[in-house]
Formats: structure tokens, C-alpha cells, sequence
């Protein structure tokens, strides 16, 4: 096993903004460092090529949502489904190709038409939040509460309160999705890092982007400028579904499987990690290389957790806590002198 | 009068914003008892200079002196309990809130543990009932207009009583009548022995109003005098360093062109009826009323902004505009008048917001930042706008900057008909110069221009023809000679004219 | 005969494969029994925390008028009372599966035996590993329950060289099974067994240990009895050699006595405890249920 | 200025709106209406004074902690720690019931000194929480998702990994605080019914209530007009820890217990409730009132829930859901329409 001597690469360094240490900026990288350096003191496993990769396929899920979430929260919205939407897409995608595969016997065929369905009800759910949303003139946080115990209840429903399995032959042929890759990088790793190049590029670089935080900073000043508020607001919400659809893809081979317990609680995890990565929940302002930052430290506290014994399992939420706060702070502190 | 004790002075105050120094050791009083004028180009650093004085803002370096004793004030509210009191200029108030909330915020009347909403209310009402407007303490400030809104901010100043009590540019959003009152109430303050500090552009105001005159540039005192000494021209003079002749260039004769916009019968409920109008190309359309006649929503329903009916032509085709970007495509623009809430994003700097409205130009798959940067070196030089870093954020920039910003991300889409909504609010009169020789500009190469302004100087000064409006109602059309004052104020006032419905000749 | 008789259910909601056997066996019995019993209404509710089954306890009195209560508490001590308040109000009370906290409140206690369930493993773990092992676990979630079987499976290897490496919650929930054990994975390089304690937890670990390709260096032990792994059991499947059972049909079981009281008048009281077995290639088939979710 | 009769609006004539159905008012109060005629429908016990008492007497918990919670969001915050924050209220209040038994025997003393231990220990965590989003600068969601999970872990570890149980003598005691009351009125609603009047009536006719809502609606402003904004911002969330204490001190007879699952997910059902009842998330406006008839609705859910058995337990949540869409837009319907 390769040791490799730096820090897993975040996927993009931070944009050189202006000369001098800008802490705001450099929060989340430095708290990340900070990880990794005790990761690394703690156990000499931690930076094994294998450990690493296991930590970043992981975190692909919730990354990829939390990339959506960007979006979405820069605009001033919030999504609470995507945990239960990714367990309602898990549940239809894996129906759909269990039903299918009488007729279409199993082979990549079957799984691409099942990756279709997944992509297809994400885009869907989305477009449900969001038409509530905007033309239902609801607020999101009470509109996606709704429809994350919607989405939760009909997964449920379909596993009649079980799992919903894959079938194994299908199973099979699908694993290499999670399992594999090219060049010993897994293709959850490679979908995330392609997912936040593009979010990144989109939110900094391009009109929608733009429009996404002017409508966060101030939805007149956006109308008055010509900007189709309500449809720019849509958008995220059918991005940040098609995103869940994207991440579901991922998941499905992991373990081939869903059931109500799938995805639970993935929503707070998003939306913590989009604010540690230094995006403005009350919109306005959001980067995406932040929220990469922000999912990878999530998920290193928890492997930290897991391969050391300091402390009682029973204080591991304390540990959680108090380092989600102590990263915040560490970008925050230089703020309050200014 | 200069021989009074100082009540508030400042010694060698000086103010940076990071590496950015805006105020150099200025040295200013006020006596009791007089109305001390400040004046200056935008970003000269007058609303810095009345922060510091009022303790919102801490200065770099200086002292401050109350009384004569040194003073350093932690908060406004330290500054308020010692009897220093500012109207920013800036609206500051808390929108969700009622009226009377707003006048009180802070400084609550009890009785008891609980608030004692009913002298409030009373109090609210006599001080607005003072200020001569009619707004209901119980409305909500943001059901306002903005001229509400700064009387609101002006009740709320008068409410605290102060001893010294500091305006930054208290009339902009004003028109005359609102103006007159607010200065019957200074006169008043000032005969009971108030220090009143007082900025604004309109430099015959100042002229009006004021005992003394100090004149800021580029954050130095260049002189201080008292106002029989000094005239108008000869403030405009020290403010820019430079004569300033004529404000208005030559009005080009009224063209025959053929029309580009006809609306007929254009009603947005609740505020405008019937409104029927034509404008031509290379025209510029003066549109004047008293506040709350309806100038505001009529545009902002021609614009899509608001649901309205009617029936428009626009360069001979017959549209329907349901939204802003409809109109921007078909080469409408509209510059709003609250640049506050409605025209910038205060939290992000100049370039995102320049290119906010015409950012398809800098796009096609990416936003071309250089492009932008370019633009913005543009805007800043054509509009000539004062901000001593390129990066600052758009709610620090003075505000006379601010609507130039706001003029320039209008301008940037190159429309062939401009709305402009008090174009003119709080700009020095250096620059409005520049701006209406802009105006001007625009029209001569063939593109009209509406103006809507309370200015009625302004609306005489550039308009080919004007039309008055009353109680949501277009009540009448002047053209030529026959634009002047005393015709727009009985057309407003519904003295004279009938409402035209259908005006085909 | 001939009076409606109505029976309130109330389980803890479908939150993990476990409890949603329960629910599922649940729903069998009640579909089942009102079929055969025309006069028997059922009112089933499923409850998230212990809070909202006290709720669903007092509406199931207050309006509906229940004559037996079957519960499967979600905690035993915050429910003692409400039952014992359903118990006063003269119904009959059928517990399932947790003890509560003061002796003689239900009339009839149908269970699983916690204690019994760690002990099996543990002991299956000893006479597995004679000279001793490296063995991870990952435990369910902070709940008594899972204390009981913790503590239980560490009595029965006290004394050997059954070494414990690592302990943590994986939550009876795959995802969690599948990160803890991809940890624990990369953290020890020898590990002969796993205690998962649940076959949801076991199925992801599993996903883990094929993974890192390990699965020919330990075998892994689960609970409760899915079909899935049964299945394996019975395919004699080297990572999976055994399991231990905690029937969630236990549920179905306490209902059908319960309403026999009432049909057949007969005096079902007391209690009846349901061992957990051990699942083994030779036994599995008995336990085999293709049909059920779990 | 003389006003013309049909003069569309000038500004001397006042704000007319106040007249005719506002439904931004009425929206929460109709679907409750909706509800309880639904619920009467379905069952003829529904009605019973028996049942609406134990509706009411469940809602006090939530309701209470609601109630707190209207103040943090109208000054722009969030508190996502009460769930975790009651259940080691609770468990730190048993356990220190239980050990100081042996020294002051079974009795109301005792209890008292429970019922202060809670309260103090709300005061604490809500101190806590408000010094971290003040005094540190950190945004109230991440202290808070902070502090969520330390104070599980906390209860966790206490309870090691169990329950923790009052003793059952004490417990026999302490009992009537939630099943007795006066006049038929059970402990629980008249606790809730004070602190709803009170926490309205502070909203509403005292000067925080509405430095709350100035906060919450512009910082800036409120800093300008003198107000003590850090100082304001600190209190709410100390009145929240008080309120989760004192909605603690009727929790604790009622079950007799705490662990790890207690106060799961309240955080969510008490800001779901907030913003049922009208108060906007952003900041700016509250109403306490409206709380009340959130909480209100969010139980007479579940009950309803329970009266019928007209689906599969499954979609319970997909009731739930749809219902609180339904209650909000129909609050929102006529806003549109401006
Ligand atoms: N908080 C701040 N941060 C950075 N720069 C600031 C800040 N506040 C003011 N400035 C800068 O200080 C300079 C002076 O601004 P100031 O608002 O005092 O001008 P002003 O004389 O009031 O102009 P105007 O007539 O346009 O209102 C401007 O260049 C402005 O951009
Ligand atoms: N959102 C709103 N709700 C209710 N009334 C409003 C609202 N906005 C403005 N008004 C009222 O509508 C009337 C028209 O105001 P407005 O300021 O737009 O008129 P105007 O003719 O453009 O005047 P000016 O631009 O000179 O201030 C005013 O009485 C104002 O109080
Ligand atoms: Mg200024
Ligand atoms: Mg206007």
C-alpha cells in the first residue's frame, strides 16, 4: 500500500482573491488540514491510499447532494427531502429493474435504463419542490418538511416497511459502478470531483450562477434587473433533484438496497456541509469548492472517530459537535475584527 | 455667531477604511443655535465625517469634543443619550415594522414592563402630523414610498430631541412641499437653540436654509464660511474646483420623429387608471406629479414589474410585457428610484452588479470577467464614479456613487427607450451636470428618455415635453414655453386640466 | 361472540429491516385475524419514539375504545407507565418482546430474550475461535436492548482470548455497517471475526470486507434472521456460518394469542419467552421464510 | 392637499388592507378549523373533552419549546439543539432526583429541586448556544447542529447507552405535574396556555418583542436605533433554553425517563410549527399565536391519524406531509394575488 505524503487533495484551491491571508477564505481549508494532521498522528492506516479512497467514495453521496444544495441555499431556498427523495429514487430505480429484468434479462442495458429512471424521478421530485415552491408561493422550508415525509412514507410503502433488494445478477453487473474505476480512482470519486468542477464552474463563472446569489442577496434587486426570479428558483430545485438522482446512481451498487432507513439525515449533513464550506444560509453568497471542503471534513471526523478509541462511543456526536463548531469558528475568527 | 462656544467639534479627525484614507485631519464645530451646511462631491467623505460626529463610526485618528471636553463615543446610543442625533442617508429603517414602531425603535415608551403603544401611536402621529404628512403610524414601512419613508426617518430623528441633530442629505428623496416643512421644522429647532448639521445637493437649499457652509474635498476641509458670503455658484465652485456654468445643456428642438412607443389606457390596479401617452424617438419625455401620484407604478407596470392591462405599441408592433426581461429584450430599461432595495446588491462589489441586468452580453456559456472588468473601467470613467478601491462593497460606496453605479448598469444594456426614475437623486451637481449633458447625449443619438423627477428644475431644464400626473391619472401635457413651474404645480395639484384618456390629434 | 371487539397495536415504526419485519408481521396478523373473525377490529399504530406511542396509547383509549392492547414498547421504562395506565383502565394488556420496568402490569408477555440473544453469539464465538481471535463488533444504537446483548456476548467470552479489537455503533442500519467495518478494515489488519449483531448491519459490512477482499480471512456473524441471510447460512456460505434468530414474527404471535382470548374464551395468561437459536446450515430451512420483507 | 374621491392611493390616506379577509392572518386558524372538522367527522369521540385534553396536554412540550423558538426565528436565528437539549434536561434532572434521594428522601422538596436543576440546566445550554452565535460569530445553525449533537451525546453517555429512569417513588410524586390539574384541566395546557399568553404578549406589548422582530428585519437599523443587538440575540436564546426547561419539567413525569431517543426530531416539529403559524424563517416577523395554532395542528395530525385506519401505516408520514403543505398554502393563496 502507497502512503501518500500530502493531505487528500481538495478539488480546487481557493480563488486567489486578493494579496493577504483572508481567513474567511481559508477557513475550511485550514480546518481540513487540521483533520487530516491528527488523522495522521492518530493512526498510521489514515492516509493508506485505500483509507483515503474509502473516505472520499463515501463521502460522493452527500457530496454530490451537498453540491445541489449550494444552489440551492445561495438562492435563499433550502431542500430537507433530498435524504428521503434519495431513498424514495433508491427504492423505484431498484423496482424498476427487478420488474424489468424478465423482459430485458439482466445486462447493462437494464442498468442504464434503470440509471434513466433514477436520474428521471430525481429531475421530477425536484421539479415538485420547486413548482411549490415558486408557483405555490410556499416556503421551502415547510414545502420540502412536506415532502420529505412524502418521499420517506413511499419508500417505505414500496418496501412494505423491509428492504428492497437488487437482484443479485443485476447486482453484479452494476457493483463495478461504486466498486470500480479507472487508474485506482473509484467512479464515485471521479463523478464527485466532475460534479463540483462543473458546480464550481457553473456557480462562479456562469449567468446562472451569477443570478443564483443575486436572487440570495436580494430577490428585488434581482426582478428589477430582469432576471426570471421564479424560474432561476425552479432550476435549483430540479438541479439539486437530478443531483440526488446522480448521487442515488452511486449508492444503489454499493450495497444494493433500500429501505426507510436509506438517506436518513443526509439533509442536515448537506446543508452542514454547505455552511461550513462558508456559504451564507440565508443566501446570497455560496462557493462550491467550499462545501467539497465542508463534506470531506464531515466524513474524516467520523473515519477519525472510527479508527482511533480515545473517547466512549457514546461521545462521538460530542466530538462531531464541538470540531463542526471549532471548524466554523476557525473561519469566522478573523471576521469579527474587522 | 461664530464667536459661540463650539457644542460638538472635531480636531484632526481623520478616517481610513483599510488602506483607504477618505478623511485628512479635519477640523470642524457647530455652535448652538446655527444650521451648519456641508457640502461636497460624492465620496468627499461627508456621510463619514457625520458618522464619526455621531458616534456610529469610531475615527481613525482626532478627537472629538462635546462641550468643549474631549469625547469618545462607543455606540450611537452613548451619542444619542448626549444628545447627538443622525439621520442617515441612507434609509435606515426596519421594514417589517410598523411606522410608529420604527419612530420608537430603541427608545420605547412604557408603562410599566409593557410598551405603551397608545402614546405612541399619539406621539408618532403628532410628529408626523408636524412634518405635514398624512402616514398612518400603523402602516408597515415597507407599504411605504420612499419619501414616506425618509419622513418617517425625519419623525423618528425629531422624536429623540436632540441638541445636535445631523442630516445627511435629508431632501434628496423629497419634493418641494415635503422639503418646506422639513424646513419649518429645522427653523424651529434652530430658534430653540439646536445645533443642526445639514448636507445635501441641492445647493440652493443650502443656500436658503443654512447660517454657515463648510466645504469638504476629497476629505480635506477647503473652507469654511458663512452662507451670505457665499452663493451658489460660488459653492459649485469650491465642491467640484472648476466653474460650473450652465447645468442644463441646450435643449435640441422637440423632433418630429416618427413614434416608437404608444400606450393606451394602461391601468395597474390600486394605483394607476387610464394612462394614455406617445413618445417619439430622440425625445426626452418629462413625467412630474406630486409624490404618490402614480409616476412610479405606472412604469414599473408598463416595465412587467407589476400586473397592469392597457394596450401598448412599441415601434409600431403591439406588445405585451409580463415581465422585465421581456422588456429589456425589446430594448426597454428601467432605473429604479429606491437603489437600496430595488436597484444594487449592496453586499457584492461594483462588477457583478454593473453587469447584472445586461450579463447575456458578457456570457455565452461563461461570463467573460474580463470583459466585465472592461466594462467597469468604462462605466467608472463615463460616469465618472469615486471609489478608491475597485473591490469595495457596493452598500460602502457614498451614495451619490451608488446611483451613478445604478445609471451605468442601466446604460450597459443600451436600450433604445430609458426609464429613469429620479436619475439625479443625491449626485453633486458636478455630476448631475455630466448626467444630463448625458441624457441629452442619449436623446440626440436617437434613443428616448422618460424622466421621471421631483425635480422640477430638472424636468423644465431637459424635457421636451412633460406630462403631470395626479392621483394615478395622467392630468396633463405641456410642451415647449409652456413647461414651466407654476403650469406643472397646477396640473399636479388639479387646478387645471382635465385627465387626457385618448389623446389622438 | 357477535360484540366487536377491538385491538389496539402499536409498534415502533419501520426504521430499520427488524422493526419492519415487526410491522410487516404485524399487518399479516391483524389481515389475517380479521378475515377469519368479523367481530375483531384492529387499530394498529406505529410510533417513532417512545413520546409518540404513549400518545398513540392514550387516543387508542380515549377514542377508539380498545378492549386489548398488544405493544411492542419502543423503551421500556418511559412506557411503563402509559401501559400501566391502559392496564387500569381495564383492558387487556399483551407486552411484546421488552420487559418493562414493573413486574405484573401486562397480562400476557410474549419475548425475545435479549441476554439470550448476546449470550448465543458469544458463545457460538468461543467454541468458533477455540485458541482465541481478533473480533470487531458494531453494535446497534444506544438503546437498553442493545446493552443487554453487548453486555451478554462479553460475559460468554470472558475468560477466553476472544480479543475485542473495536466496538462501535453501526445503528442496525446498512450504510452504517458498511463504513464502521470499512474503518475498522483499514484500522486492523487481522480480524477473524465480526459481531454484527443484525443482519442489516452484517449485509453492509459484508459489502466492506468483499471490498477490501478480506472475505476469505473472517466470517461474520449478524442477528434476527433475514432471509437473505439465512440464505446464506443455508448455502453454506464460509463468511456467513451461522446467525441468531429474534423472530420478528413474535409480533404475529402475541396478536393471535391476544385475540384468542377473545374468540375462544380461552385464558391465555402468563408468558412466553422465545429463545433466540442458533442458525446453523443444519437448522436454517426451519427459518427460512421467502416471502416475508425481512 | 385635497384627495379626489376614487384617487387610487395617495399617501395621506391610510394604508387600506386592514379591512376584509386577510388570509395571511386566518390561514393557520382556518386549517385548524378544517382539521377539527375533519377529525369530528371521522370520529364521534374526537370531540370528547378527553381527547382534546390529551391533544392539548402533548402539544404543551412542543408547544412550549415552539414558543421559544418564535422568538429565535423572528430575530433571525435557529435553534436546531431543544430536541437533544431536552433529553439531557431530562436526564441530568432524573439523575439528580435520584441521587440526591438518599439525602432528602422521596418528596415534593425533592421534586423542586429537580424542576430547579432543569430549569438551571436550560438557562445554561441556552447560554450557551447564544454566547457561541453572539459572542463567537458563528452562524446559529452550525452552533446549534453543534451543540444538537454534543447534548446527545451527552444524554447518551449519562444514560450509558441506556435509559435512565426516575425512581419510581419520586416518579409517583411527580406524576400529577402532568397527569393532574385544576378544574379538568390538566398541569401540561395550563403551563402551555400561560407561557403562549405570556411569550404573546412579550412579542407583542413589550420593547424585546419588538427588538426581536427590528433584529430580525435589519440588523443594521436595530444597531443604529441603539439597540443592544448581541445582547437581544443572547436573551432569545437563553428564553429558548429556559422554555425547553420548563417544557422539560412536564416531560420528565410524564414518561418518567430519558435516553439517547428522547426529543428526537423536535427541533424540527417546533420550527415547522413556528412557520405554520406565520412567522417568517428569515427574520423580521413573528407571531406567538400562530405557534400556537402550528403545534396545535401538527398534533391534531397524528391523532387524526389514529382515529381512522384508513391506510397503510406506511403512508402516515405522506398524510403528514401532504397536510402541512395544504395548511400553509392555504395561508399563502391570497398573497399571490397582490
Ligand atoms: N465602510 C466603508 N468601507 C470602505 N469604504 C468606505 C466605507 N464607507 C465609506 N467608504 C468610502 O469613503 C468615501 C467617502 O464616502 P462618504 O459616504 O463619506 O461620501 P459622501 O461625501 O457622503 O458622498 P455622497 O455625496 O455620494 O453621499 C467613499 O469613497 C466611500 O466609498
Ligand atoms: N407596496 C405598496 N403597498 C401599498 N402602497 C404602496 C406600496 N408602494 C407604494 N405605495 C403607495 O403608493 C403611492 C404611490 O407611490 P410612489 O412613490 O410610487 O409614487 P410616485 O408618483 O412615483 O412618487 P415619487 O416617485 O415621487 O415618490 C404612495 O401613496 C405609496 O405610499
Ligand atoms: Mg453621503
Ligand atoms: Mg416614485
Amino acid at each position: 500500500m502507497t502512503v501518500s505524503t500530502e493531505a487528500p487533495a481538495p478539488s480546487a484551491s481557493p480563488p486567489r482573491r486578493r494579496p493577504g491571508v483572508n481567513f474567511h477564505v481559508l477557513g475550511p481549508l485550514l480546518a481540513l488540514i487540521l483533520l487530516v494532521v491528527l488523522g495522521a498522528l492518530l493512526n498510521d492506516q489514515f492516509l493508506s491510499s485505500g483509507n483515503i479512497s474509502n473516505v472520499l467514495a463515501r463521502s460522493s453521496f452527500i457530496g454530490i447532494i451537498a453540491v445541489g444544495a449550494t444552489f440551492v441555499i445561495t438562492t435563499g431556498g433550502i431542500d430537507l427531502s433530498v435524504g428521503s427523495m434519495a431513498a424514495f429514487i433508491a427504492g423505484s430505480m431498484i423496482l424498476a429493474i427487478n420488474y424489468l429484468l424478465a423482459g430485458m434479462g439482466a445486462g447493462w442495458p437494464l442498468v442504464l435504463v434503470g440509471m434513466a429512471v433514477g436520474l428521471g424521478l430525481g429531475l421530477i421530485s425536484g421539479a415538485v419542490n420547486g413548482l411549490l415552491t415558486t408557483r405555490g408561493r410556499i416556503e421551502a422550508f415547510i414545502v420540502t418538511l412536506g415532502t420529505m415525509g412524502i418521499f420517506r412514507a413511499l419508500v417505505t410503502w414500496l418496501a412494505n416497511g423491509g428492504t428492497i433488494s437488487l437482484n443479485f445478477e443485476v447486482g453484479d453487473i452494476y457493483r463495478p459502478v461504486y466498486y470500480g474505476g479507472v487508474a485506482g480512482i473509484t467512479w464515485p470519486i471521479i463523478v464527485f470531483a466532475l460534479v463540483a468542477i462543473i458546480g464550481e464552474v457553473v456557480m462562479r463563472r456562469t449567468a446562472f450562477g451569477r443570478h443564483c446569489s443575486a436572487i440570495g442577496s436580494n430577490e428585488q434587486v434581482a426582478r428589477y434587473s430582469a432576471i426570471h426570479v421564479d424560474n432561476v428558483r425552479l432550476l435549483t430545485y430540479v438541479l439539486q433533484g437530478a443531483l440526488v438522482g446522480v448521487a442515488t446512481l452511486l449508492y444503489v451498487p454499493r450495497l444494493g438496497s433500500a429501505s426507510s432507513a436509506t438517506g436518513v439525515l443526509w439533509e442536515l449533513e448537506a446543508i452542514a456541509a454547505v455552511i461550513i464550506g462558508g456559504t451564507t444560509l440565508k443566501g446570497g453568497y455560496g462557493r462550491v469548492w467550499g462545501t467539497v471542503i465542508g463534506v470531506v471534513i464531515l466524513s474524516l471526523i467520523d473515519n477519525i472517530l472510527n479508527l482511533t478509541d480515545v473517547v466512549s462511543p457514546y461521545l462521538n456526536g460530542a466530538f462531531q459537535g464541538v470540531i463542526i463548531i471549532l471548524a466554523v469558528l476557525l473561519q469566522r475568527s478573523r471576521k469579527g475584527e474587522r | 455667531m461664530t464667536g459661540a462656544p463650539a457644542l460638538l467639534a472635531s480636531e484632526r479627525v481623520s478616517r481610513s477604511f483599510g488602506p483607504v484614507q477618505v478623511l485628512f485631519d479635519v477640523d470642524f464645530d457647530l455652535v448652538p443655535g446655527e444650521v451648519h451646511a456641508l457640502i461636497g462631491e460624492n465620496g468627499a467623505g461627508k456621510s463619514t465625517l457625520m458618522k464619526i460626529l455621531s458616534g456610529a463610526q469610531p475615527p481613525s485618528a482626532g478627537t472629538l469634543r462635546l462641550d468643549g471636553g474631549p469625547m469618545r463615543f462607543s455606540s450611537t446610543e452613548e451619542a444619542e443619550d448626549r444628545g447627538i442625533v443622525l439621520i442617515h442617508q441612507e434609509l435606515n429603517l426596519a421594514d417589517q415594522l410598523t411606522v410608529e414602531a420604527n419612530i420608537f425603535l430603541g427608545r420605547e415608551l412604557k408603562r410599566g414592563p409593557f410598551l405603551d403603544v397608545r402614546a405612541m401611536r399619539r406621539e408618532a402621529h403628532r410628529l408626523l402630523a408636524e412634518l405635514e404628512t398624512g402616514i398612518d403610524p400603523a402602516s408597515r414601512v415597507s407599504d411605504l414610498s420612499v419619501s414616506d419613508k425618509q419622513m418617517v426617518e425625519i419623525a423618528k430623528a425629531l422624536s429623540r430631541r436632540a441638541r445636535v441633530l445631523i442630516m445627511d442629505e435629508p431632501t434628496a428623496v423629497l419634493t418641494a412641499r415635503e422639503s418646506q416643512s422639513l424646513f419649518r421644522q429645522i427653523a424651529r429647532l434652530r430658534a430653540q437653540g439646536v445645533a443642526i448639521l445639514y448636507t445635501s445637493h441641492k445647493l440652493d437649499e443650502v443656500k436658503a436654509i443654512s447660517d454657515r457652509v463648510t466645504v469638504l474635498r476629497d476629505g480635506r476641509i477647503v473652507q469654511t464660511t458663512p452662507t451670505a458670503a457665499i452663493d451658489e455658484d460660488g459653492m459649485a465652485r469650491a465642491m467640484v474646483g472648476r466653474d460650473l456654468n450652465d447645468l442644463f445643456p441646450d435643449k435640441a428642438p422637440s423632433p418630429e420623429a416618427e413614434i416608437v412607443l404608444e400606450v393606451r389606457g394602461l391601468d395597474v390596479p390600486g394605483h394607476v387608471r387610464g394612462a394614455s401617452f406617445t413618445l417619439r424617438r430622440g425625445e426626452v419625455l418629462g413625467l412630474a406629479g406630486l409624490v404618490g401620484s402614480g409616476r412610479t407604478e405606472l412604469m414599473e407596470g408598463l416595465m412587467g414589474l407589476r400586473p397592469s392591462t392597457g394596450w401598448i405599441r412599441l415601434r409600431g408592433q403591439t406588445v405585451r410585457i409580463h415581465s422585465p426581461g421581456q422588456a429589456a429584450k425589446l430594448g426597454l430599461a428601467y432605473l429604479t428610484e429606491d437603489r437600496k432595495g430595488r436597484g444594487l446588491l449592496l453586499d457584492k462589489t461594483m462588477r457583478p452588479n454593473l453587469t447584472l441586468l445586461g450579463l447575456d452580453r458578457f456570457s455565452n456559456i461563461f461570463i467573460n470577467k474580463r470583459a466585465e472588468e472592461r466594462a467597469l473601467d468604462d462605466a467608472i470613467a463615463r460616469f465618472d464614479i469615486r471609489a478608491r478601491r475597485r473591490d469595495v462593497r457596493v452598500g460602502n460606496l457614498s451614495g451619490g456613487n451608488q446611483q451613478k453605479l445604478l445609471l451605468a448598469k442601466t446604460m450597459l444594456v443600451e436600450p433604445e427607450i430609458v426609464i429613469v426614475d429620479e436619475p439625479t437623486r443625491g449626485i453633486d451637481i458636478g455630476t448631475k451636470q455630466q448626467i444630463y449633458g448625458f441624457i441629452e447625449k442619449l436623446a440626440a443619438e436617437g434613443k428616448s428618455v422618460i424622466v421621471i423627477s421631483s425635480e422640477m428644475a430638472e424636468v423644465i431644464g431637459l424635457c421636451h415635453r412633460v406630462l403631470v400626473m395626479r392621483s394615478g391619472r395622467i392630468t396633463g401635457e405641456l410642451t415647449g414655453d409652456a413647461i414651466a413651474e407654476h403650469q406643472i404645480v397646477r396640473h399636479a395639484m388639479g387646478l387645471e386640466g382635465s385627465e387626457i384618456h385618448d389623446r389622438q390629434h | 361472540q357477535g360484540k366487536t371487539i377491538t385491538i389496539g397495536v402499536s409498534v415502533p415504526a419501520a426504521d430499520h429491516g427488524w422493526t419492519g419485519g415487526i410491522d410487516y408481521f404485524a399487518q399479516q396478523a391483524v389481515a389475517r385475524l380479521q378475515k377469519t373473525y368479523p367481530n375483531l377490529k384492529f387499530v394498529l399504530a406505529t410510533a417513532g419514539d417512545p413520546g409518540k406511542q404513549a400518545s398513540d396509547l392514550e387516543d387508542m383509549v380515549a377514542t377508539r375504545n380498545i378492549d386489548a392492547l398488544v405493544i411492542l414498547p419502543t423503551e421500556s421504562d418511559p412506557l411503563t407507565g402509559p401501559i400501566k395506565r391502559v392496564k387500569d383502565a381495564g383492558k387487556f394488556v399483551t407486552v411484546v418482546d421488552r420487559k418493562l420496568s414493573q413486574e405484573g402490569i401486562e397480562d400476557l408477555y410474549v419475548a425475545g430474550d435479549n441476554p439470550n440473544f448476546g449470550r448465543v453469539a458469544g458463545e457460538y464465538f468461543k467454541s468458533k475461535l477455540p485458541n482465541g481471535g481478533n473480533i470487531v463488533i458494531l453494535r446497534g444504537m444506544p438503546l437498553p436492548i442493545d446493552n443487554e446483548r453487548v453486555d451478554a456476548f462479553q460475559d460468554a467470552i470472558k475468560g477466553t482470548n476472544v480479543k475485542v479489537l473495536g466496538i462501535q455503533y453501526a445503528n442496525w442500519n446498512r450504510d452504517d455497517g458498511f463504513k464502521v467495518m470499512q474503518d475498522f478494515l483499514s484500522r486492523f489488519p487481522k480480524i477473524d471475526a465480526v459481531w454484527a449483531q443484525d443482519d442489516d448491519t452484517a449485509l453492509g459490512a459484508i459489502e466492506a470486507i468483499r471490498q477490501a477482499k478480506r472475505d476469505k480471512d473472517m466470517w461474520i456473524v449478524g442477528g434476527a434472521g433475514m432471509k437473505q441471510m439465512i440464505k446464506r447460512v443455508m448455502d453454506k456460505d464460509t463468511l456467513v456460518p451461522a446467525d441468531v434468530a429474534y423472530d420478528p414474527g413474535m409480533i404475529a404471535t402475541a396478536i393471535e394469542l391476544t385475540a384468542l382470548k377473545f374468540e375462544a374464551g380461552i385464558p391465555v395468561q402468563g408468558r412466553f419467552i422465545l429463545r433466540s437459536p442458533l442458525i446453523t446450515p443444519e437448522n436454517a430451512q426451519v427459518f427460512y421464510h421467502p416471502d416475508s420483507p425481512f
